[in-house]
């Protein structure tokens, strides 16, 4: 048994070097390309509904997603810039990322918050139950219930 | 539990009526950000070849139409804007009308118009930059520029009769240079 | 031809009336002969069920016999018929817009009213059954009353109409759409039946096992059909669309998820209430959910409250949903209130390390993740009602939440399965997960090695490791026992679905994380290099026929094979739609597709070409789930699903 | 049904419930899903539990009385303080994880890049030209600060002080006409499609320095490049004055 315990470990510890590794392992350097994904990908298409401009094909998207190559080929604005230029032209419905701030941040708020305090229920659940326990049986107890036992099985068998 | 029954009671009932209330509101003057600030510096040329650059119209009231030939709202309004165009000349303080061209290829374009009237110029729009630069998702859409170079007034969908004209009027009025 | 013009309409619309009516009269029955135990009434409850089902296929046949015969005197006719559209396309066009989409819910909710009329056919003394049937019946008549009032698909429409736009294009280009509606509609709809055995079994206060283990097929039969359905839309996605990805989290395919992940919740949940006499009223709540999902669902998804930026609200259909949503929850949490003193479960949980409690997290988790997926569609909504402004929330929302959720859930299916009931021991544990926690590091290195890299995809891959191992252990110890006996039955069927579900897991965060995407401008006979493959433009062409005109650049990928990625346009309508072409292989799919302005005789053309690795495995995953799906509902013979985990299931006992 | 028909029927369901579980338990025991000290500890809890129950529905039958519900001991304020502090917990959590995903964009409007800033300086000093031309003129070399090649700057910039500079004395005009026309011609030099600095550098020649000859050449230049209709306005005013000195 110790020593399956020890494999066990030793395991784990393989199990976390090798994610270290594989997490400090990096993709190569982003292309242009990967910028313009990047980026289409967290903004809506404005004539579609929830489509990205990455997804959609409507003429619309089409327009913004040159624009943004445009706009990354020119090397003069960072992601972030490109898209709140987009913001601004188009309003806010074309953020697929809701806001960090104000009540939009309360999209991301809840199911954490939601989560969190579900967890909470369990844990209350679970720690209920056990306290729920009584004290071991008396003889007598076990009497009964094997009295009871006999007389469920023989109602079954019947 | 009944804390937690009562709980998503609440919350389904006001998901309700968050459902209840919600209704698409169309306006036909449009709300954009770029309202009251400057018109973004676009640049291209007619179909003619002519430039254009529209920080040069500066000095004059600009209203830019973007259209597609294709598009069953933009071909309504045309007559309408064929009307505004014409009283405009009659203006000292005359609006320049132009037609930003959306997604459409320059030859439907100038076949449009030869059939149906309209000599302003017409501006090629390659890969839709001016369309993005004014956040115009679905033509036809309708752009006021005032004289400093403001944008004062959008207006999304078909025209109605007389709502440029008189657009344009109010602004001159409330605005004067 | 004028003599047949809306002969289809009155026909139809009288078969919707006789529908109704019949539906009406099925419920009273139902109701009226459960309340006095009146065998001469309820014997004529299946009458009215084969009665409505025949009205419905009359209707539906009235739909299709005038789409077919193109009868332009019907406005849905004019909506979505043309001449030019394929005999298929033509026949599937009947459900590519809402009113006949809502008729073929009418068509299969009948069907399903029948087959449970049938089932139920020899045990109609037992009242739980004509309840059941009785709600069935109610939700028909409301179908049948909102596929006559505001969905109304034998409407005419105004007059001189020869000819018209046909189908969206979407729905007109690919097989596809023969397939997927109907079969997201049988999941969609099969939820009826476990719900109105659910409210059945509140009225009449028998909210035992009883009626958990009589539907239990039903639902397996509902969530495999649901799973499929939305499986196959991932993949005409990726077909069709253009975009390389088989999900995009648009309101649509939030409103069909949203009841399959309680669904999914449910059919784990009910074999603790099976087993442990736990979870009653959130069962019953799980069933209520799934079906008031997919009629909000409905309603968000038709009424056009989601397409928020210049919305239509075609018909006011939107307002009748919303009232069954609103009747269907009084209803059910009613009933559940009032039955509460039945609810009370006599059994309690032993352990925090035991099965029961891993369905428990579970449940949880899936409660979540259905919150995610609602919170985030109905967001949008929430923000216009409070502050009057427009705001979108989109797939990098709900990728970044349900990822941690998907890995939480797959550690679940990772030590779940060797879970005993009631208690386990540590040692038990270690015992049991050793192989397939090493089959976890082999993925880990397995994927190391072939380049991987992140936290989140390595991490999905060896959960993936232990989980199929913890799987195949299971599936392996049936085998071993039954032979090939161990692959049916809820249990092993499951272990089965579950390796589906882990393939389907690794393939997407493959495919997610190590995808490759680069816009080629390709000129004619000029070689260009991408991530290892060469593609080489050999000719622009054009094709026409009479409804559309369609532009195809011929690449050839590697030497070896010309592909073509096509832009469609289709002139009726004036949309275009791009069609990609994929070559598939195990290991790596190469997408190319088109990207506009397109023009023939040309020879350049702009060409996106996707590299994603993977994407094989997620249909091999997804037949996988529906074969365990399949084996999982066959009726071999299995263990009482009250024996031991580690029991053998007797053999030839007959 | 009575209140204790209701109770005497939940606790035989919960006495058959527990005694099937008792038998499942032996059955677990003997496959090895539990082990012997789980089985025994669990049996015991089993056993007592059911025994309580049994006895409850004896004394239930022997006097009709309800039994004795066990007295729930539960300290409303503790459960309720913990649950505030797991909410807190919950919501801070909430908002980290919003602090770290959400979409967070640069606050500042639209003059972002030195393009922008420009353009909103430019239109500023538009709107103020006629207001109170010496603001206008600082704004407009403000702008020159940042791009010397501004062609509207240097154009309106020359045109005002031009006509500020219009009634003053002979050596102040002489001083502003050349430091204008050296920046309208840098304008035209710049970009000679440009009409507005043809136009003012025809009506600045020929107000400022009296030169009908050169005005009258660019203001033809600027009528043939469709000025807008402000600048119009002035070249019309004049065109007529200047054909009038050509003629002499």
């Amino acid at each position: 048994m110790k020593t399956r315990r020890s494999i066990w470990l030793a395991m784990f510890l393989l199990v976390g070097v090798l994610l270290v590794f594989g997490a400090s392992r990096s993709g190569g350097p982003l292309t242009q390309q990967d910028r313009i994904d990047a980026i289409t990908l967290n903004l809506a298409c404005p004539t579609c509904s929830g489509e990205s401009i990455y997804v959609s094909r409507a003429p619309a998207s089409e327009s913004i997603r040159s624009e943004v190559a445009r706009q990354v080929a020119s090397g003069l604005r960072t992601d972030d810039e490109i898209v709140s230029y987009i913001e601004q032209r188009f309003g806010g419905q074309v953020l697929l990322v809701p806001r960090a701030s104000g009540v939009d941040s309360l999209v991301w708020a809840l199911p954490v918050a939601a989560l969190i305090f579900s967890a909470f229920l369990l844990f209350t659940a679970f720690s209920k139950w056990r306290t729920n326990k009584p004290t071991s049986p008396t003889l007598e107890d076990e009497q009964i219930v094997a009295q009871a036992l006999k007389n469920q099985a023989e109602s079954e068998s019947k | 539990m009944k804390i937690v029954s009562a709980c998503v009671g609440v919350v389904v009932a006001l998901l309700f009526l968050v459902l209840v209330v919600s209704e698409p509101d169309q306006d036909i003057v449009a709300k954009s950000p770029l309202l009251g600030q400057p018109a973004p510096s676009v640049a291209s040329t007619t179909i003619d070849g002519e430039p254009f650059a529209l920080e040069r119209r500066k000095g004059s009231w600009v209203v830019l139409n973007f259209f597609n030939s294709t598009c069953v709202p933009c071909i309504n309004e045309h007559d309408l804007l064929v009307e505004f165009a014409a009283s405009e000349l009659a203006n000292a303080n005359a609006a320049e009308l132009y037609t930003i061209i959306n997604d459409d290829s320059s030859d439907a374009v100038r076949e449009f118009f030869t059939k149906n009237g309209g000599t302003w110029p017409k501006i090629t729009d390659d890969n839709g930059t001016i369309a993005v630069a004014f956040g115009v998702a679905r033509v036809p859409e309708t752009w006021i520029i005032d004289p400093n170079g403001i944008v004062r007034l959008r207006i999304t969908g078909e025209l109605s009769a007389g709502l440029l004209t008189e657009q344009v009027n109010r602004l001159r009025e409330e605005f004067v240079s | 031809m004028l003599a047949s013009a809306g002969i289809s309409g009155t026909i139809g619309r009288a078969f919707l009336l006789v529908g109704f009516i019949g539906a009406i009269f099925g419920a009273f029955a139902a109701v009226a002969g459960a309340r006095r135990n009146d065998q001469q009434i309820i014997r004529l409850i299946p009458r009215f069920a084969t009665l409505i089902f025949a009205a419905a296929v009359g209707a539906f046949a009235a739909m299709e016999y005038a789409m077919i015969t193109r009868d332009f005197s019907l406005a849905y006719v004019q909506k979505v018929g043309s001449w030019s559209t394929p005999a298929l396309y033509n026949f599937a066009a009947v459900w590519s817009a809402l009113e006949g989409s809502i008729l073929m819910w009418v068509l299969i909710l009948a069907g399903y009213t029948m087959a449970v009329a049938i089932w139920v056919r020899k045990r109609m003394q037992d009242v739980i059954a004509t309840w059941a049937l009785g709600v069935m019946f109610i939700v028909c008549a409301f179908f049948f009353l909102v596929s006559y009032f505001p969905a109304d698909p034998f409407a005419l429409g105004p007059p001189g109409v020869l000819d018209g736009p046909g189908p969206n294009p979407l729905l007109q280009n690919h097989i596809l759409v023969m397939f997927h509606p109907p079969i997201l509609y049988l999941g969609y709809v099969g939820v009826t039946v476990p719900f109105a055995f659910a409210i059945a079994a509140l009225i009449t206060g028998r909210v035992g096992e009883g009626w958990l283990v009589a539907t239990r097929r039903w639902s397996l039969f509902a969530w495999g059909f649901l799973t499929f359905g939305i499986a196959l839309g991932s993949w005409w996605s990726y077909e069709v669309l253009g975009w390389s990805g088989v999900w995009a989290w648009d309101p649509v395919e939030n409103a069909s998820l949203l009841p399959w992940i309680t669904g999914t919740a449910y059919i784990h949940s009910v074999l603790v209430q099976e087993r442990r006499g736990m979870l009653r009223v959130w069962n019953i709540s799980l069933l209520v959910a799934t079906f008031s999902l997919t009629i909000l669902g409905t309603f968000l998804t038709r009424s056009g409250v989601l397409n928020s930026v210049h919305a239509f609200s075609e018909s006011g259909i939107g307002a009748w949903f919303l009232a069954m949503f609103a009747v269907v929850l009084v209803v059910s949490v009613g009933l559940i209130g009032w039955r509460g003193d039945k609810l009370r479960s006599p059994g309690v949980i032993d352990s925090p390390l035991s099965r029961e409690a891993a369905f428990l997290a579970n449940n949880v988790l899936f409660a979540i993740f259905a919150f995610v997926v609602l919170l985030g569609t109905v967001f949008p909504l929430i923000i216009e009602a409070l502050q009057d402004r427009q705001i979108a929330v989109g797939a990098p929302f709900f990728n970044k939440l349900s990822m941690p959720i998907g890995l939480a859930l797959l550690t679940l299916m990772a030590i779940a399965p060797v879970l005993p009931w009631r208690k386990a021991s540590t040692e038990t544990l270690r015992d049991r997960l050793f192989w397939p926690a090493w089959c976890g590091v082999a993925a880990l290195v397995a994927s190391l090695l072939l380049g991987s890299y992140g936290v989140a995809p390595l991490l999905t891959f060896t959960l993936g490791g232990v989980a199929s191992g913890a799987a195949l252990r299971q599936v392996v110890l049936a085998t071993r026992r039954q032979g090939l006996r161990g692959l049916v039955g809820r249990a092993n069927g499951g272990m089965i679905v579950h390796l589906g579900v882990i393939l389907i897991a690794v393939s997407l965060g493959a495919s997610n994380s190590f995808s490759k995407s680069q816009e080629l401008s390709l000129v004619a006979n000029v070689e260009a290099q991408f991530s290892g493959h060469t593609f080489e433009l050999r000719d622009v062409v054009e094709v026409r026929d009479d409804r559309s005109i369609s532009v195809k650049a011929l690449v050839l990928v590697d030497g070896k094979k010309i592909y073509a990625p096509a832009i469609t346009k289709y002139t009726r309508i004036g949309m275009n739609v791009g069609t990609p072409s994929v070559r598939t292989s195990l290991t790596t799919d190469i997408y190319l597709t088109l990207e506009p302005p397109v023009r023939q005789d040309s020879n350049e053309a702009r060409i996106k070409v996707f590299i994603k690795p993977m994407i094989m495995w997620l249909w091999i995953g997804t037949a996988l789930m529906a074969i365990g799906t399949v084996l999982a509902a066959f009726p071999g013979r299995r263990r009482k699903p009250t024996e031991p985990t580690s029991a053998p299931v007797e053999v030839a006992k007959s | 049904m009575s209140e204790n028909l209701v109770l005497l029927v939940q606790l035989q369901e919960q006495r058959e419930f527990l005694l099937k579980s008792l038998r499942d338990l032996e059955q677990e025991h003997k496959f090895g899903d539990l082990d012997d000290q789980d089985f025994e500890s669990l049996r015991k809890d089993y056993v007592s539990r059911t025994a309580l129950v049994i006895k409850q529905i004896e004394s239930f039958n022997a006097d009709k009385q309800v039994p004795q519900q066990e007295p729930k001991q539960k300290s409303f304020r503790r459960s309720a303080i913990t649950t505030l502090v797991v909410l807190v917990f919950a919501s801070l959590a909430g908002w980290f994880v919003a602090a770290q995903s959400g979409q967070r964009l640069s606050g500042d409007s639209l003059a972002g890049s030195i393009e922008d800033s420009t353009a909103s300086i430019l239109s500023r000093a538009r709107a103020t030209n006629f207001v109170d031309p010496k603001a206008a003129i600082e704004l407009y070399t403000e702008v020159l600060a940042i791009d010397p090649d501004n062609i509207e700057a240097l154009t309106y910039r020359a045109w005002l002080l031009a006509l500020i500079s219009r009634n003053a004395g002979d050596e102040v005009k002489q001083l502003a006409f050349s430091s204008a026309s050296n920046d309208l011609k840098r304008a035209i030099a710049l970009d000679s499609e440009y009409p507005d600095a043809h136009c003012f550098l025809g009506i600045t020649l020929f107000r400022l320095a009296g030169d009908p000859q050169g005005a009258k050449e660019q203001l033809t230049i600027c009528s043939a490049k469709n000025p807008p209709a402000e600048v119009k306005g002035f070249v019309d005013s004049i065109v007529a004055e200047v054909d009038a000195a050509l003629q002499e």
